[in-house]
C-alpha cells in the first residue's frame, strides 16, 4: 500500500529529520513506530499524508507517487486517511459533534447521515456526554479521544495515530488500543507512533524503530526494546 | 446516479459555504462592523463625489446655456441690411438660438435691469444703445471662433461674449470634474485594497482553522468560497447602508436648502438618486467580490 | 537598593513593552496598513473640512467686509444738516467706517463703473443721484438693526444695504460651518472606534498569546502597555501621513488655482497648515490614545 | 504549603469537575496525581495556578486564601510557581530561548541574568540545539521539554507538571524524573499528574488518586493501581 524509496527529509532550516528511509507497509498490517522523541516519526507520518514533501525520495500510496500530486488529488489522499495528530487539530470555533461531522462533510457525505455516525462514533470513543462541547472546555484525554473519532468516523482506508495514547489513563488506552485492534480486523491499515512501551509489548505487531532519522530496526511481532 | 451525487454533494458544498459565511460574519461581528463602516464610508463619500459632480455639471450648464454672443451693428444701418446681417449669422453652423434685439428693445431692457435707479436713463435725449443680435451657441468651447468669424462680416461694429467669465468657469468645472474622477478612483481602489486587507485578516485569524480543514481533506474551493461569500455579503451591506445614507442625506440637503437657500439648484433627487444607487450598489459588490478575490488568491493558495 | 531595583524592573518593562509593540507593529503589517489608511482617510477628510470651513469663514469674511450701509439723504439739505447727519451716525456705536458720498462723487463713480456705457450718463441734464453716507460695521449680524435706526434720523431720505444677497450669504456660511462641524464630530469619533477597533482585533488575534503571558505572571500593565503604545504608534503615523497629504495637497491647490482661476481667493498656506498640522497630529495620537484605551479596557479584563 | 478545604468546581456548563475536595501538601514533598481522563486532575492543578476559582471551599496557599487574591496578588503568585502545562502553551510568535526568557523577564530579572539562565536551563532538557527555533519547529516531545525548561527556570519554589511526560519516550521521560527528584531534593515541592504509571510505581511517592472528581486514595509511597 505504502513504499519509501530512499527518502530523506531535511526541514527548511537544514534540521536533517529522515535520511534515507527505505520501507514497505501492506495493505491491512499494524504498525508501530518507536523512537526516542526528535528521531523523525512524525515526520515519516506526515510524508505519508502529505503534509509535507520528502526532500530526496518518493512515497508511493496505491502505486501513484504522492509527491507530484495536485492540490485536488491531495485532498482526496487526505479524505481516505483517518489521522490522528500529536497536537490534537481541533477546530476550536466547532462543537465536538462539528468537528467530528467535517470530517465527512468533506467526503460530501448526507446530512442525513452525518447525523446518525457523530453520535455512533462518540460512543466508541466514550465520550457520548461530551458531544456538545467546544475543545477548549475538554481535558486533554478527553480531546485526544475527539481526535481518534474524527479519524475513524468515515471508515479510512489507513488510519494514521501519532502517539494517540500520550493523554490517556492506561485503561482508556487499552480500550482504544481494542477498537485499533477490531477495526484492522476488518481490513483497515494501521500506522500507530508511541512512546507506550506497554502497549507494544504487550500487542506483537510488526514494529520499526526510528532513531535520529534513520531506520534502526524493522520486526514483525516485535518489542519497544527500552534502552535502560 | 454520479450525477444526482455530484448535485447533492454541490448543494452540501454550497449550504457548508453560506453557513461558513454567515458563521464567520456572526463571529467576527466587530471586525466586520469596522469593515462594513469603512466600505460605507468610502461609497458614502464616492456617492458624494458622484453627486459633487452631477451637481457641477448641471451648474455648469445652466451657466454655460446662459451665455451669448451679442453681435453689435454699425449705427444708422437700413432694414434690409440688418436682416441680411441676420441671415448671414443664421447660416453659420453651430449655433442654438439667434435673436434679433433692435436698440429700443435693448433700452427697454436696461431699464428694467436697473430697476429703482432707472431714473438715470429718463432724461435721455437720444437712444444710444445700438442694434443687435444676440445668439446663443451650441458649443461653449466653439464660442471664441465664432465670435471672431462674425467679427469680419460687414455692417458689424462689435463682437461680445463673456470672455474672461466664461473661460474661467469652464477651467473651474474642468478641475472639478478632474478632482472628482481622481476622488472616485482613488476611493475605489482604496475601497478593495481594504476589503482585501480585511478578508486577508479574516483569513490570518482562521489560519489555523484553515490548515486543520486542508489536513482534513478539504478542496481549495471548499474553503474559499466561504470567504469569498463573505467579501460579497459585506461589500452589499457596505453598499446598502451607503446607499441609504447617501439618498436621505441628498433629500434632507435638497429640503433645507429649499426652504433656506432657494437661489442655489441643484439637479432634483429622484433622477440623479437611481443612478447612485445603482452604481453604489454594483459598486459595493464589485469592491467585495474583487477584495476577497485579490486575498483568497495571494493567502489560500495550497 | 529597593528603589535602584524598581527601577531596573520599570526600565526593563518599558523595553519589553516598546519592543513588543514594535514587534506587533512589524508582524500585524499588514493589518496596521489597514488601520494607519483608515486613520489617514480620517484624518485628511479631518484636515479637508478644517481647511473648507477656514476658506469658506475666509471667504465669507471677504464678503461682509464689503458689505456696507448706504444711507441716502434727502436732496436739497443745506451743507450743515448733512455735517450733523454725519456726526450722529458716527456716534453710533458698533461702526467701522463712514464715508462721506456726495451725489457729484456718486456719478463720477456710476460712470466709472459703466465703462464703455459710460455714453448713456453723457447726456443727463442734471445728477438724478442723491448724498449719501456710506457705512462699514463691525458685527455684520448687527447690520439690520442699524440700518433701521439710521431710518429715524431726520434728513434721511432711504437706507439700503444688501440685505436679500447678504442673508443668504450668511445662511451658507452657516450651514458650511454646521455641515463641517458634524462632519468633523462624526469623523473623530468614527476614527476613535476604528482604532478601538483594531487593537480589539490585535488583541483577539492575539488572545491566547496574552492568557498564556498572564498564566506565566505578568501583570495587567505588562500586557496593556505594548498595546497602548501601539496604538498611539499607528495613531501618530496616520497623523503624521494624513498632514503630509494635506500640506502637499493645500500647496498643490494653491499653486494650480492662482495659475487657473485667479479670482479665486484661498487663505494662504503658511497660516493655516501650521494649525491644521497641530490639530492633525494632536488629534492623531488622541485617537490612538483613546481606541486603544477603550479597548485595553474593554478586553483586557483580568 | 497548600490546602484544599472542601473544594467543589463546577464548570460554567454544569459539569462537575472536582467535588469536595479536601487536602494538604506539605513543603518539599513530590507528589503524583493520578486519575482516569477526565478525573479532574488539571482542574486540581488549575486551582492552585488560580486559573480558575474554586465554585465552593477555599484554596490557601502558604496561609493566604487565593480565591480572594487581587489580580497583581495572583500575578505574584504565578511567579513562584514552575507550570508545565498538560497543552504546552508556549508563544507560537517566540522563539525557545524567547519563550524561555519570559518566564524570567515577568519577574523583572536583568537581561545579563537572562542570558546566562536560559542556555543552562535548556541543556538540562536536552534541547541546547532548538535554542533558536520557534515551538512549531519542534516535535511534539522537544515542546513538551521547553515548557519544563520554563516551569524550572526561575527556581520556583512550587513545581506543577500536568502529564509532563505524555509525549516523551520512556529513555527522555527518565530523564526528566531524574531532573525533578533532584531539584526536590533541593527543596522544591513538586506536584506531577500523570498517566505513566511505570514511573508512579518506581518512584515511590505520595500518590493522590482521583476518580470522578473526589479523592480515591492518598498514600505515601503509594502505586498506580491500574484497574486491570
Ligand atoms: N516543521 C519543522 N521545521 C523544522 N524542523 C522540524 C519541523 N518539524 C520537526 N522538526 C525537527 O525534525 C526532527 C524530527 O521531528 P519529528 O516531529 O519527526 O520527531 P518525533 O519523532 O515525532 O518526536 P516526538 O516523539 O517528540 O514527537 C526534530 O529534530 C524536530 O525538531
Ligand atoms: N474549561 C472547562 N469548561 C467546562 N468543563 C471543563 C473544562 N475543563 C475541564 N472540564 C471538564 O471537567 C472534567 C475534568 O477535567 P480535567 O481537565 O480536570 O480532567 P483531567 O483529570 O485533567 O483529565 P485528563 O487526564 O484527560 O487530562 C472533564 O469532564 C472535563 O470535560
Ligand atoms: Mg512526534
Ligand atoms: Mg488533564
Amino acid at each position: 500500500m505504502i513504499q519509501f524509496y530512499n527518502v530523506s527529509k531535511i526541514y527548511k532550516n537544514k534540521v536533517p529529520a529522515l535520511l534515507d528511509v527505505t520501507l514497505r507497509i501492506k495493505k491491512g498490517e499494524f504498525l508501530f513506530l518507536v523512537g526516542p522523541s526528535g528521531a523523525g516519526k512524525s515526520t515519516l507520518i506526515k510524508l505519508i499524508y502529505r503534509e509535507e514533501v520528502p526532500s530526496r525520495g518518493q512515497v508511493m500510496f496505491n502505486g501513484k507517487n504522492i509527491t507530484r500530486f495536485s492540490s485536488g488529488e491531495v485532498s482526496r489522499l487526505r479524505r481516505k486517511i483517518g489521522m490522528v495528530f500529536q497536537d490534537f487539530r481541533l477546530l476550536p470555533n466547532k462543537t465536538v459533534a462539528e468537528n467530528i461531522a467535517f470530517a465527512l462533510e468533506v467526503t460530501g457525505a448526507s446530512r442525513e447521515n452525518i447525523r446518525q455516525a457523530v453520535p455512533l462514533t462518540l460512543a466508541k470513543v466514550g465520550l457520548a456526554k461530551k458531544i456538545d462541547q467546544y475543545p477548549a472546555k475538554l481535558s486533554g484525554g478527553e480531546q485526544q479521544r475527539v481526535v481518534i473519532a474524527r479519524a475513524i468516523i468515515n471508515n479510512p482506508v489507513l488510519i494514521i495515530a501519532d502517539e494517540p495514547t500520550g493523554n490517556l489513563d492506561p485503561d482508556t488506552s487499552g480500550e482504544i488500543m481494542k477498537l485499533f485492534q477490531n477495526i484492522n480486523r476488518s481490513g483497515t491499515t494501521i500506522i500507530m507512533s508511541t512512546h507506550a512501551w506497554d502497549i507494544v509489548d504487550r500487542m506483537k505487531h510488526r514494529v520499526i524503530r526510528l532513531k535520529n532519522g534513520k531506520v534502526e530496526g524493522d520486526e514483525d511481532s516485535g518489542v519497544y526494546n527500552l534502552a535502560t | 446516479m454520479k450525477i444526482a451525487g455530484c448535485t447533492t454533494l454541490l448543494l452540501n458544498t454550497m449550504f457548508y459555504a453560506c453557513r461558513e459565511a454567515a458563521i464567520s460574519m456572526v463571529r467576527n461581528f466587530w471586525m466586520n462592523i469596522v469593515v462594513v463602516f469603512v466600505i460605507i464610508v468610502s461609497l458614502v463619500i464616492l456617492g458624494g463625489a458622484i453627486l459633487v459632480v452631477l451637481n457641477a455639471d448641471y451648474f455648469a450648464s445652466s451657466l454655460e446655456s446662459d451665455v451669448e454672443i451679442s453681435v453689435f451693428l454699425k449705427p444708422d444701418l437700413d432694414q434690409n441690411t440688418v436682416l441680411e446681417i441676420g441671415e448671414r449669422i443664421k447660416d453659420t453652423p453651430g449655433l442654438l438660438e439667434v435673436e434679433y434685439i433692435s436698440k429700443e428693445r435693448a433700452l427697454e431692457q436696461m431699464k428694467a435691469s436697473f430697476g429703482e435707479r432707472a431714473g438715470i436713463l429718463k432724461n435721455l435725449e437720444q437712444n444710444p444703445l445700438p442694434d443687435a443680435y444676440r445668439i446663443k451657441v451650441k458649443d461653449v468651447n466653439q464660442i471664441a471662433a465664432l465670435a471672431q468669424s462674425f467679427e469680419k462680416f460687414p455692417g458689424v461694429d462689435k463682437v461680445r461674449y463673456g470672455q474672461g467669465l466664461l473661460e474661467q468657469l469652464l477651467l473651474v468645472t474642468y478641475w472639478v470634474r478632474l478632482l472628482s474622477m481622481a476622488l472616485v478612483i482613488a476611493l475605489g481602489l482604496a475601497a478593495v485594497f481594504l476589503i482585501a486587507a480585511t478578508i486577508r485578516m479574516s483569513v490570518l485569524t482562521r489560519q489555523n482553522e484553515i490548515g486543520i480543514m486542508k489536513l482534513m481533506g478539504a478542496t481549495n474551493w471548499y474553503i474559499r468560497v466561504p470567504f469569498f461569500i463573505e467579501g460579497v455579503m459585506l461589500g452589499l451591506i457596505g453598499a446598502i447602508t451607503a446607499v441609504a445614507v447617501v439618498s436621505w442625506g441628498y433629500m434632507e440637503l435638497l429640503q433645507r436648502l429649499e426652504v433656506a437657500v432657494p437661489f442655489i439648484n441643484l439637479v432634483p433627487e429622484t433622477a440623479v438618486l437611481t443612478s447612485v444607487l445603482v452604481v453604489l450598489l454594483g459598486l459595493g459588490v464589485l469592491i467585495g467580490a474583487t477584495g476577497s478575490l485579490i486575498s483568497i488568491h495571494r493567502f489560500l493558495r495550497v
